[in-house]
């Protein structure tokens, strides 16, 4: 017993000191470490040829110039132009087709049918987010087409702001600072011009502003009564003095107005402060094909109560938002409310069906001036990566109930450009502005897939915008409002998670 | 107890810290306070050593090998601790395989898995003296002859234990970016080095002479002979004063020169609460010059209650001044805009703490049950029978 | 190559707040977006904007927005000497203090050493939403879990410099060709990086550190012309303002 | 750690430290080697029974380790230092120099009934050695150690020629739970064996000095000394004391069936 004890503890012993003497106990506390390094379900970063594409931002309506370094025909990061840069938003915009909340499947063909049939003999409306676009058009036409099609417009007109006139700007609620205008634009313009905030919320372009007036909520419109007559006011908080000595300013500075809501007492005031015309125009568009027979903008406040019955929205590139509150009582008892968009955030909480679109930057499509652009402007937001299996383009999709074909409406529009022979291209590989009479139509439309945006010439003078019934769409949406409604790409965890710059709303 | 520890212990390792709740400010936690207390506390046994063996204070044998086995169950435990608390546990050789000589946490760790050794080998004769072990005539003789050379093993101990008491002190000491603890020093250390060796030279033996009344309460058994925890209380106590003069010192320094010489009135410090000057107060006073006075008076001394509660506050004071250097240091701000920080350990952080806690009174209670860990208990039984009589042979002598 | 000393300087007037720089930094070094339920406390962003306020009440409120990243100290750099295993190291050539992560131990001292919070652990595997991976910038290895990470000036857009720099046989490489990610998408241009040796990137004269008094040397400097924003950043210690 | 490892760099600091660190795992695995070679080397020169004896002698409770003369009254109080091995002891000597002649003539010391022939001398693990004159002695328990485990369950005897060392093992007795090692009173070979009466042995003394062992006047202090310690034993046991007075009966563990027998032999066989 005592001998084979021993005999054991000298077995282990020796044992372990042989070991320690192999490589045994080194190998594996090295691979030990690599494994540590290498741990399982770390990605690879995939390797390849580096190369550079140019695209236009389609996240929000300024649509900036976007220069994609990409590893084979995999965007891996982006960046704006020199002196044009994007802002945290469009950083990040080639993860979007990841972000969580993506819808990808749905039955197209069965709601197609049902629409199809429905459209007979009932109201069919279209709501588009972001007018101006060629889809807008293929919408508007595709309405006129229909028995009883009609094109509603989030925003009835579309006014521009001339940013290098601006001397002050009075802002009800704007996000002027924050998602408003072409981030570069008014970073320039931001030296000349004075901002006054009136807001009830401690947003950030109030907290950034020059002044910020708090004034109670909903009271935007009496203070620019107050402003205009020099009477009243008191229900919006603020003290006469404050009221008296801001219009002062603006009568002196020929302000400019910009509401969160469009109303016609704003535009009053702007055209007797002299803004008309001088900072605050119309929006120019560019061309489009003459054989193009659009269905009138119908404003959402004249539609008859419980006259749709069947409502398709376009959700697939929203600026702004008409109120839910205010499309129910338009809608028919049993209407079919269709959405197109890429995630319940939005109005697919109340739609019957939601159609899954392509998302930037998969999709295909144009871009609407920018606010701050008091000229016609065309772009074209090319696919970086291809879009999912399943996805629907709206465009396409209601230019179908129609029988027209979407397909090529891009196209011809460049077509419809070019043959008005005005502006002048500028490409974004090289730098170099050409006008259009010089290129040839493929060239023209070659240049504007590769990246390059058309530009209407200065000329003629500015018209007033025209000024149409009010719409009760909420315009402007500030980057908190879109984080809440639309999808957003993951790492914004960085703005509203990881860190307190931003706030979920 | 120990499943539960064991539990959230495997939590921790598999799901990774974000179980804990520590975060990026506060980088250490409870884990980190428990290491560096259960080590001050464990320093017992190193100083027993030295003063039995170096300095031939012979009285301390009767509490030695308890005194071996409570530094044990600490050192373990903290190195346990710690194993769970690195995020990249396979690599702990990596320190040892690129050290930077220049860190504390280096030295800490060298010294800290010597002394494990260390400490394992003064332990193994004291198992092999179970009687049954003892049949296998070369573990006897081992033993013996190991016992022989014990005293190396307890200089070294001490060696060792001085550096990586210091270290864990410079740890804390070092931290030029935390004015609320950085301080100068002499030579590369410092003064918390010092301090900390100081303090947990003194927690030691109180910490012992806790450990032995409440086993000897529990056990009602009279483990070692009357005169031993006085002596402990008063080695517990000289060291003490000195502490808390020294720290007084030293925190006099820091409060005119070091933190001012950062950008940082120390008043700042004590603005948040809960942490206020009280805190300052209850460190060095009432949990440092209070016990050691009481330590120090004879008379309070050898009245049992009040020297093992004056032992008791000393702990306390030494856990206190060992969370202060910890836990406020990462609470209080550094950047102006950076807010006060307050943190409060998840239940897998505390589950593997208890589990830690559980192993110690494990592993004590065994070696109390199996080992000897107080020589002197045989003698001190009271024989309860009456003195025999010889009734035939009666007045004989 | 003669020896460099990158550094920054920031224009806190100029910040406002958008974020890009975090965005475009996550997006270069393949930081991944947060699991559920992650915090400011555990994120991680190697660069973060913080937001400072005035103190006042209602409209007179106002706000500036200071980015914060690794102060890339100079001068006894606190995080260097204090880890165990030299994963963290100040390269002598471009003054960039460097961390290795497959070196890293997880003990997290270092994080404990810098008194500005520029380090962030990695509490969670790293995890990106599927597809998302194919995003990632082949020029940084994303990191495990269980190791620390900073700001380390792009190193990955350092070594391609060099490696262009070497292609077209200059021995120092052009400053155009190597600028940090979130100098390349600052849409303020508020910061602005170079050699603190050249002339043209010498700090401005009324320009500050953080917590200059420690002696740590950072090398990113700081201007406002706004003096409530310079006394609330200069001053140490924190303050009851503080916005996190 | 290495010269050769990555990031290795000579420099004071990194000397120092180094060299402060294989120093001390040098000291620490040097004393192992050591303590492990000593080992070796005893064990080879089988010098087991007497550090185990010397071991044990210092487990032994203070109050087991007086000296003898200490219980015949020439010392107020004196521990022995020799592990009762009075043959190097020279204060045993001077004493034995100054003592005179015991006057008691007695052949026999009765205690408690039981009979210590004094012809005989006594060793304190219980056993006793009646010299032969034919120059061997002859070992056997003593009373008090006979009675004390009775009927012995099994006994196990050296071999004839075995060498015995005083204190080292001389047989070992299981009796219940207890495995009882009888300490040798001498050194010496084994010359015959036989079980009987709880074991004696036949042995030729290596010295004929026995003056490490209790005589005459020494043997009943000592017994009555044993008796305390057998009763101290007992109550530790939690067994009722000694029936006062009374005579131990022949078997005093079936008087006890409760006792830890273990543990009571051991107390009285010296073997902690």
């Amino acid at each position: 017993m005592k001998a084979t004890r021993r005999d054991l503890f000298k077995f282990a012993a020796g044992g372990a000191t042989g070991l320690l003497l192999t490589p045994a106990p080194w190998r594996l506390v090295t691979d030990a470490a690599l494994w540590s390094e290498n741990w399982p379900g770390i990605p690879k970063p995939v390797r390849g040829e580096l190369r550079t594409r140019f695209t236009h931002c389609a996240l929000c309506p300024a649509g900036c110039a976007v220069k994609a370094r990409c590893v084979g025909d995999q965007p891996i990061s982006l960046i704006g132009l020199p002196g044009k840069p994007l802002c945290a938003f469009g950083l990040m915009g080639h993860q979007l087709p990841y972000h969580a909340g993506r819808v990808r499947q749905a039955d197209a063909d069965a709601v197609r049918a049902v629409i199809a049939k429905r459209a007979a003999n009932e109201t069919v409306a279209v709501l588009d987010l972001r007018p101006g676009r060629t889809a807008s058009w293929t919408y508007r036409r595709a309405m006129a087409a229909l028995p009883r099609g009609v094109y509603l417009a989030a925003r009835s007109s579309v006014p521009a702001v001339n940013l290098d006139a601006v001397k002050i700007i009075l802002s009800l609620g704007v996000p002027v600072l924050d998602g408003w205008g072409t981030p570069s634009n008014v970073q320039q313009a931001r030296s000349h011009f004075r901002l006054i905030q009136a807001e009830p919320a401690e947003s950030r372009t109030a907290l950034l502003a020059d002044q910020w007036l708090k004034i109670r909520p909903g009271t935007e419109l009496e203070l620019v009564e107050a402003l205009a007559t020099g009477r009243g006011g008191a229900g919006t908080g603020l003290n006469e003095k404050v009221i008296a000595s801001v219009a002062n300013e603006l009568v002196q500075a020929g302000a400019l107005f910009l509401a969160a809501e469009e109303s016609p007492s704003v535009l009053e005031l702007n055209r007797k402060l002299g803004a008309v015309g001088k900072t605050i125009v119309a929006q120019r568009e560019a061309p489009v094909p003459r054989s193009w027979k659009p269905a009138p903008v119908t404003p959402i406040n004249s539609v008859p109560e419980r006259s749709i019955g069947v409502l398709l929205i376009d959700e697939s590139a929203a600026d702004s938002y008409v109120p839910w509150s205010k499309l129910e009582g338009k809608l028919a008892p049993d209407a079919l409310v269709v959405t197109f968009a890429s995630s319940q955030a939005g109005y697919g909480r109340q739609a019957k069906h939601l159609l899954p679109t392509a998302v930037y930057p998969e999709s295909t499509g144009d871009i609407p001036p920018a606010i701050d652009s008091p000229l016609a402007t065309f772009r074209l937001t090319t696919p970086l990566v291809a879009p999912p299996r399943g996805v629907v383009n709206p465009a396409q999709f209601i230019g179908g109930l129609a029988a027209i074909d979407a397909a090529d409406a891009l196209r011809e529009r460049a077509g419809a450009i070019h043959a008005a022979g005005r502006g002048s291209v500028c490409t974004y590989a090289d730098g170099r502005s050409i006008p259009v009479e010089d290129i040839q139509p493929d060239q023209f439309w070659k240049a504007l897939n590769d990246g390059a945006c058309w530009i209407d010439e200065p000329g003629g003078k500015l018209l007033p915008p025209v000024l149409r019934a009010s719409t009760p769409a909420v315009v402007a949406l500030n980057w908190e409002k879109r984080a809440a409604r639309g999808p957003m790409p993951p790492l914004v965890s960085k703005l509203y998670q990881e860190s307190n710059l931003r706030v979920r709303i | 107890m120990l499943m539960f520890g064991l539990y959230s212990a495997g939590l921790c390792l598999v799901k990774g810290l974000n179980q804990t709740n520590m975060d990026n400010r506060f980088a250490f936690g409870l884990w980190i306070f428990l290491d560096l207390t259960v080590i001050a506390l464990g320093a017992g046994a190193f100083f027993t050593g030295f003063l039995l063996y170096i300095l031939k204070v012979k009285e301390l044998g009767a509490v030695i090998n308890s005194a071996v086995v409570i530094g044990l169950v600490c050192y373990s435990g903290a190195v346990a601790a710690l194993l769970v608390d690195v995020g990249q546990p396979l690599r702990f050789w990596f320190t040892f395989w690129y050290p930077n000589v220049h860190s504390m946490l280096t030295e800490v760790t060298f010294c800290i898995t010597c002394y494990l050794t260390v400490l394992l080998i003064e332990y193994v004769p004291i198992v092999l003296r179970n009687r049954r072990l003892r049949q296998v005539p070369s573990f006897l003789i081992f033993e013996f002859e190991l016992h022989k050379l014990v005293y190396v093993l307890a200089g070294v101990g001490t060696f060792l234990s001085f550096f990586h008491q210091g270290s864990l002190g410079g740890l804390f000491g070092v931290l030029r970016g935390h004015p609320f603890a950085f301080r100068e020093g002499l030579a590369v250390w410092p003064s918390t080095f010092f301090l900390f060796v100081l303090s947990a030279a003194a927690a030691g033996p109180s910490f012992i002479l806790l450990t032995t009344w409440l086993v000897s309460k529990i056990s009602n058994r009279q483990l070692v002979r009357p005169e031993v925890l006085p002596l402990l209380g008063r080695i517990s106590g000289m060291l003490m004063i000195a502490y808390v003069l020294a720290k007084t010192v030293d925190t006099l320094i820091w409060i005119n020169h070091t933190s001012p010489g950062a950008g940082v009135p120390a008043w700042q410090y004590y603005s948040w609460k809960p942490f206020g000057t009280w805190i300052l107060f209850a460190e060095i006073v009432a949990f440092g010059l209070i016990p050691a006075l009481v330590l120090l008076t004879p008379r309070l001394r050898l009245r049992s209650n009040w020297l093992v509660s004056a032992a008791a506050l000393t702990c306390i004071g030494i856990a206190l001044n060992r969370f202060v250097m910890t836990l406020q240091t990462l609470a209080l701000p550094t950047l102006s805009f950076d807010p006060f920080l307050s943190y409060f350990p998840s239940w897998q952080e505390t589950g593997t703490f208890l589990g830690v806690v559980g192993f110690g009174v494990l592993v004590y209670s065994f070696s109390f049950r199996y080992l000897n860990l107080f020589p002197q208990e045989r003698d001190l039984e009271q024989p309860e029978a009456a003195p025999v009589r010889e009734p035939a042979l009666a007045g004989r002598y | 190559m003669s020896a460099r000393s990158y550094g920054m300087s920031i224009d806190i007037d100029k910040c406002t707040g958008c974020g890009a720089c975090m965005v475009a930094c996550a997006v270069e070094n393949n930081v991944p977006p947060a699991p559920e339920g992650v915090n400011e406390r555990k994120g991680i962003t190697w660069i973060r904007v913080f937001r400072l306020d005035n103190g006042a009440e209602g409209v007179d409120r106002k706000w500036a927005f200071l980015p914060m990243l690794c102060q890339q100290c100079g001068e006894n750099t606190p995080c260097v000497s204090v880890c165990p295993q030299q994963a963290v190291q100040l390269d002598p050539a471009t003054g960039i203090v460097g961390q290795m992560p497959e070196r890293c131990l997880g003990c997290r001292y270092c994080m404990a050493a810098c008194p500005y919070h520029a380090r962030y652990f990695n509490w969670w595997d790293p995890s990106w939403p599927a597809g998302m991976e194919k995003t990632l910038n082949p020029a940084v290895a994303p990191r495990m879990r269980g190791v620390v990470e900073k700001c380390n000036f792009c190193h990955g857009r350092w070594h391609a410099a060099k490696a262009r720099a070497a292609a077209q046989g200059r021995r120092d490489l052009d400053p155009a060709d190597y600028v940090p990610a979130c100098v390349e998408a600052c849409p303020t241009s508020a910061i602005r990086f170079g050699d603190l040796n050249d002339l043209e990137n010498a700090p401005e004269r009324g320009s500050f550190r953080l917590l200059e008094k420690l002696g740590t040397g950072p090398k990113i400097y700081y201007q406002t012309q706004r003096d409530w924003v310079r006394e609330i950043a200069a001053a140490p210690g924190g303050t009851e303002r503080a916005h996190g | 750690m290495f010269p050769w490892n990555y990031g290795f760099h000579w420099g004071a600091v990194s000397i120092v430290f180094l060299g402060a660190f294989y120093c001390v795992l040098t000291v620490i695995s040097t004393t192992l080697i050591l303590a492990l070679r000593r080992t070796y080397r005893s064990a080879a020169q089988g010098r087991a029974d007497r550090i185990r004896w010397r071991s044990e002698f210092q487990e032994l409770a203070a109050r087991d380790r007086l000296c003898r003369h200490m219980l015949s009254g020439e010392f107020p109080y004196r521990e022995c230092r020799n592990a009762f091995d009075c043959r190097r002891c020279e204060a045993h000597a001077r004493i034995l120099e100054k003592r005179r002649p015991a006057a008691v003539a007695e052949t026999e010391e009765e205690v408690f009934g039981m009979a210590f022939p004094l012809d005989r001398l006594y060793h304190r693990g219980h056993t006793s050695v009646l010299p032969q004159p034919d120059g061997t002695a002859l070992v056997e328990l003593d009373e008090l150690g006979r009675r004390l485990i009775g009927v012995p369950d099994q006994i196990a005897l050296p071999q004839p020629g075995t060498r015995l060392r005083a204190n080292g093992t001389g047989w070992r007795i299981r009796k219940r739970e207890a495995d009882i090692r009888v300490l040798a009173p001498v050194d010496g070979e084994v010359v015959d064996v036989s079980p009987a009466r709880g074991g004696c042995l036949l042995v030729r003394p290596a010295e004929a000095a026995f003056d490490h062992l209790l005589t005459k006047s020494e043997v009943r202090p000592w017994l009555l000394r044993e008796m305390e310690r057998l009763q101290l034993a007992l109550t530790a046991q939690g067994a009722p004391t000694l029936a006062d007075g009374g005579v131990p009966v022949d078997d005093i563990l079936a008087s006890y069936p409760s006792a830890d027998w273990d543990a009571v032999c051991s107390r009285m066989f010296l073997q902690p």
